[in-house]
C-alpha cells in the first residue's frame, strides 16, 4: 500500500469521472490545493459538483475550472472575488448553492463522520432554511441539514507522512481537515514530505486513515488576495 | 454632527468588557479594535480558523497562510490558536464567542438583520455572517443611518421590517448608526430603544430618518 | 481576567450547588481530572448528574463520589470497573443512563457546538433506539441524538498556558477536549503550566476560549488499571 | 477436532488486506494482530483515540497515559497519531475503518448481533460496541460455536433470531467459531452461510449445534 505518487498527475489518473462532487480545501486562495486543482483541469473531466467555501479568483484556483467551464454546480458560501463566476451565473450557466460558512464547514465534518443530518440555529427564519425541516428544541427552532460526502477531496497540508497523517499551516488549516474525512478518494498536496515517526503524533490534525494518495509540491505557489500592511515605527 | 466611521467604531468599543472574545466584521467593525481600553483583555476570533489575531503585518513581513476572513494579510500574538472552519464555527455557534460587531443593510425592530443579498443583484455570498449572527451571545450592528443612492434619494435602514432577505431573524442586540445608539430587546417583546444622540444630533432628526417604533431612554443629554 | 486559580479548592468555590451536571474527562483512569474530583467531593454537593465514560474504580476517580453518594445519576458508556457502582445501581440508589461511547462522545461535541441534535446509525434497532425518533435517509435508518452540555466540566491536560490553550499527551486526551467545550464552567487540571508562545499554536487541541479556570497539578497521579507488557527478547 | 482460540484467531486474519485499518475487540480478536501475515501492513485503531497501535510495553516501560481500549498497556509506532473520542468515532461511524473483530454472545441468521447485555445480570454498558458494528465496513465475529454453562447445560449462540438484547440489526458480515467459519448476507436476503469447517468437524456436528438456518457452500473439503 504505497500512498505516495509521484505527481498530482498520476495520483488523479483514471480517478475524475465527469459528473463527480469534488471538495476543494482552502479560504480564498489561501490553503487551496493548488496543484491538484490544475490536474484536475488538465483531465478534462466536465459537469462536475465542486464544494469549496470559494469559487478562487480569475486565473486561480478553481477560478481555472470556471475558464474551461468543467464546473456545473458550486456549493460555497463566498463567492465574491470571482468576475468569471458572476458571469456564469447570471447567464444561467452554472448552478450555485449558498450554504452559511459554518453550516457548510459542519455538513462537510458530518458527511466525514456519517451523520446524515444536523441541527443548527444558523439560518433560521431565513432564505436558507426555505424547505428544510425545522424543529424546536428547548423552546428554539432549529433547522436541520445534511451531512455532505465527495467522491474526491482535493487538500493542501504543510507537512505530511508516507502514511497520510497530515499537519496544516496557520489560517492555511481552514476546510481542508474536514474535506480530508469527507471523501471517497482523498487526495492530499504536502508542502513537506516526511517519513513516519517525524511529526509528532499529539499534533496531527489528519491521521493518515483519512487519506488515500499523497504528493510532494516542495515549491508550492502562494497568492495573497489582500496585502495589508502597517508601517514600521521610527524607533 | 453626526459620529464619523471612528467615532461610530470608538462607540461600539464600549460594548468591550475584560476578557471577551470578540468577532469584529469587515469595514467600520474592524476599527474596533483600534479602540480597545488601555489593559483591558479581548482576544478576536477570525472565523477562517484563527483566535488571538493580531494586527496587520509590517510591510514585508506578509504571510500568505496568516489572513484574516477579510482575506487581510495579519499576524499572530503569543496567545494563537489555529482550528479548521468546522471547529471554529463550533465554536460560535455554540454560544462561545461574546460579542460579535458587524455592518448591516437593514435592521428591524424585531431585531432582524438583513446584510447579505439584494434581490436581483448579483449575489456573493454570506460567508459566515448567518452564523455569527445566529450564535454569538450578543450582537452589535454598526451601520450609517440611511443609505444614499447614487441619485441622492434616501433610503432608511431601520425599519419596522427588513425588506431584504434576513441574514438572521431576531439577533441584533445593539444599533449603533453615525446619528445615535438604539437596544433592541430581540428575545422579548420590549422592541427598540433609542438610547444615545451622537452630539449635535436631535430627537426630531432621528424620528425623520428612522422608520422602526423606537421608544426613547437616553441615559446621557443630547 | 485571570484564569489561573492557586489551587482546586479554589477553583471550585462558589460554583459547585446541589443537583448540577458535572462532565468529567477520561478514559478508565487514564487522563481523568483527578485533582479536581477530590474537590468536587470536598464541596459536599449532592443529587449531581455525572456525565463520563466510565465511573472510575473503587477508590478513585468518580468511584470516590460513589463512596460519598454524591452521584445521583451517571450518563455513561461502561461501567464495568466499579463494585460500588454495581451496589448502588442494583439497590436503586444510582440512576444510570448508558450511552454507546461514540454517541456520547457526539452528543458532548455536538453540546459544545450548538448543535442540540444530531443522527446516527449506531444504535437502530436496539434499545438504545427506543421513545427516540428515528429517521430514514437515502434508504438507511438512524436514530437521533441529542447534544449534551454540562453546568461545569472537569479536564485533564498535558500543558496548558496561562489564556487557557490546551495540549493533551496520547490517549489520556479521549474526552477532554469535548467536555472542554460542552462545560458552562470549565475548569482545567494541567501537568504543565506554561506561559503563552510556549505552545504551539498550530498543535493546540483547545484554544483558551473554552476555558475558565486553570490550576497547575505538577504531580499528578496517574494508575494503571491493566499493566499488560512483553518479555524483553534476549540479544 | 475444534480450533483452539489461537487457530480462530489465525482463521479471523485470513480477512486482513494490505493497507486494512483494523479494531480488534477484546478476548480472541486481539490474539489476530499476532497473525498478520508477514509484509502485510494492517494498522490498528483503538476506540479511546489511537491509530497505529504497537504491541505491549517491555516491562519498565508501562505509560499511564497509553493505553487500549481494553484500559490494557500499549505502545506507539511512528505511524501512531492521537485524536479525541469525538474524532476516534467519526472515523468509526464515518466508515473509515476496514474491518471490525470482535467477541460475541450471540449471532441470528440475518446478521443481528448481542454482545453487551443479558436482562437480570448487572449490566456493565456496551462501551464502543454498537458504534463499532454500525460503522466500520466489515464486521467479523470470533466465538465459540456454543455457551456452555456452569450446569454443564449447552446454549447455542448462532440462532433464527437474538434473543438477548442487541448491539446492532444486521450488522454481522462473517462469524467464525471454533467449529467453522460462516458468512452473512446482512443487506440483502441470502441469509447465512456455511462456508468453512474446522479440520475434523463434520456437517454433522454444525447442525447439532447451530439453531439458525444456514446454506452450505464449503469451499474446502472438511
Amino acid at each position: 500500500m504505497q500512498k505516495v505518487y509521484s505527481d498530482a498527475k498520476s495520483a488523479l489518473a483514471g480517478q475524475v469521472k465527469d459528473g463527480m462532487t469534488i471538495m476543494c480545501g482552502g479560504f480564498g486562495l489561501c490553503g487551496i490545493p493548488e496543484v491538484l486543482i490544475e490536474a484536475l483541469k488538465d483531465t478534462g473531466a466536465k459537469n462536475l459538483t465542486a464544494i469549496s467555501n470559494n469559487a478562487g479568483t480569475d486565473g486561480f484556483g478553481l477560478g481555472l475550472l470556471l475558464e474551461t467551464r468543467q464546473i456545473k454546480k458550486m456549493i460555497s458560501s463566498y463567492v465574491g472575488e470571482n468576475k468569471l463566476f458572476a458571469q456564469q451565473y447570471l447567464s444561467g450557466e452554472l448552478e450555485l448553492e449558498f450554504n452559511p460558512q459554518g453550516t457548510l464547514a459542519e455538513r462537510i465534518r458530518a458527511g466525514g463522520a456519517g451523520i446524515p443530518a444536523f441541527f443548527t440555529k444558523t439560518g433560521v427564519g431565513t432564505l436558507i432554511a426555505e424547505g428544510k425541516e425545522v424543529k424546536t428544541f428547548d423552546g428554539e427552532d432549529y433547522v436541520m441539514e445534511r451531512g455532505l460526502v465527495a467522491d474526491i477531496s482535493l487538500v493542501h497540508a504543510w507537512k505530511g507522512d508516507t502514511e497520510g497523517n497530515l499537519i496544516y499551516r496557520k489560517t492555511a488549516r481552514n476546510f481542508n481537515p474536514m474535506m480530508a474525512t469527507a471523501g471517497k478518494l482523498t487526495i492530499v498536496e504536502v508542502e513537506h514530505l516526511v517519513q513516519p515517526g517525524e511529526l509528532d503524533p499529539d499534533a496531527i490534525v489528519t491521521p493518515g486513515v483519512f487519506v488515500q494518495r499523497i504528493i510532494h509540491v516542495p515549491n508550492a505557489k502562494k497568492h495573497i488576495e489582500q496585502r495589508t500592511t502597517r508601517k514600521r515605527e521610527a524607533a | 454632527m453626526a459620529w464619523t466611521r471612528d467615532q461610530m467604531a470608538a462607540r461600539a468599543a464600549q460594548e468591550l468588557r475584560d476578557g471577551f472574545y470578540v468577532n469584529l466584521g469587515i469595514g467600520i467593525p474592524t476599527l474596533v479594535s483600534n479602540y480597545i481600553p488601555q489593559g483591558m483583555k479581548v482576544s478576536l476570533q477570525s472565523e477562517n480558523g484563527m483566535l488571538g489575531m493580531g494586527p496587520f503585518p509590517y510591510e514585508g513581513d506578509e504571510d500568505a497562510d496568516l489572513i484574516n476572513a477579510g482575506k487581510q494579510t495579519i499576524t499572530e500574538l503569543p496567545t494563537t490558536s489555529y482550528f479548521s472552519s468546522a471547529d471554529s464555527f463550533a465554536m460560535i455557534r455554540g454560544g462561545h464567542i461574546d460579542l460579535s460587531i458587524l455592518g448591516a443593510m437593514q435592521v428591524a425592530e424585531n431585531g432582524d438583520l438583513a446584510n447579505w443579498m439584494i434581490p436581483g443583484k448579483m449575489v456573493k455570498g454570506m460567508g459566515g455572517a448567518m452564523d455569527l449572527v445566529a450564535g454569538v451571545k450578543k450582537v452589535v450592528v454598526v451601520m450609517d443611518h440611511v443609505a444614499k443612492a447614487k441619485d441622492g434619494m434616501i433610503e432608511k435602514k431601520l425599519l419596522h421590517r427588513c425588506n431584504l432577505p434576513l441574514t438572521g431573524a431576531r439577533v441584533v442586540d445593539m444599533v449603533v448608526t453615525d446619528l445615535g445608539v438604539f437596544t433592541i430587546d430581540k428575545h422579548g417583546s420590549g422592541g427598540m430603544t433609542l438610547v444615545e444622540l451622537a452630539p449635535g444630533v436631535t430627537l426630531d432628526d432621528i424620528k425623520a430618518n428612522t422608520e422602526a417604533s423606537f421608544q426613547v431612554a437616553l441615559a446621557k443629554a443630547a
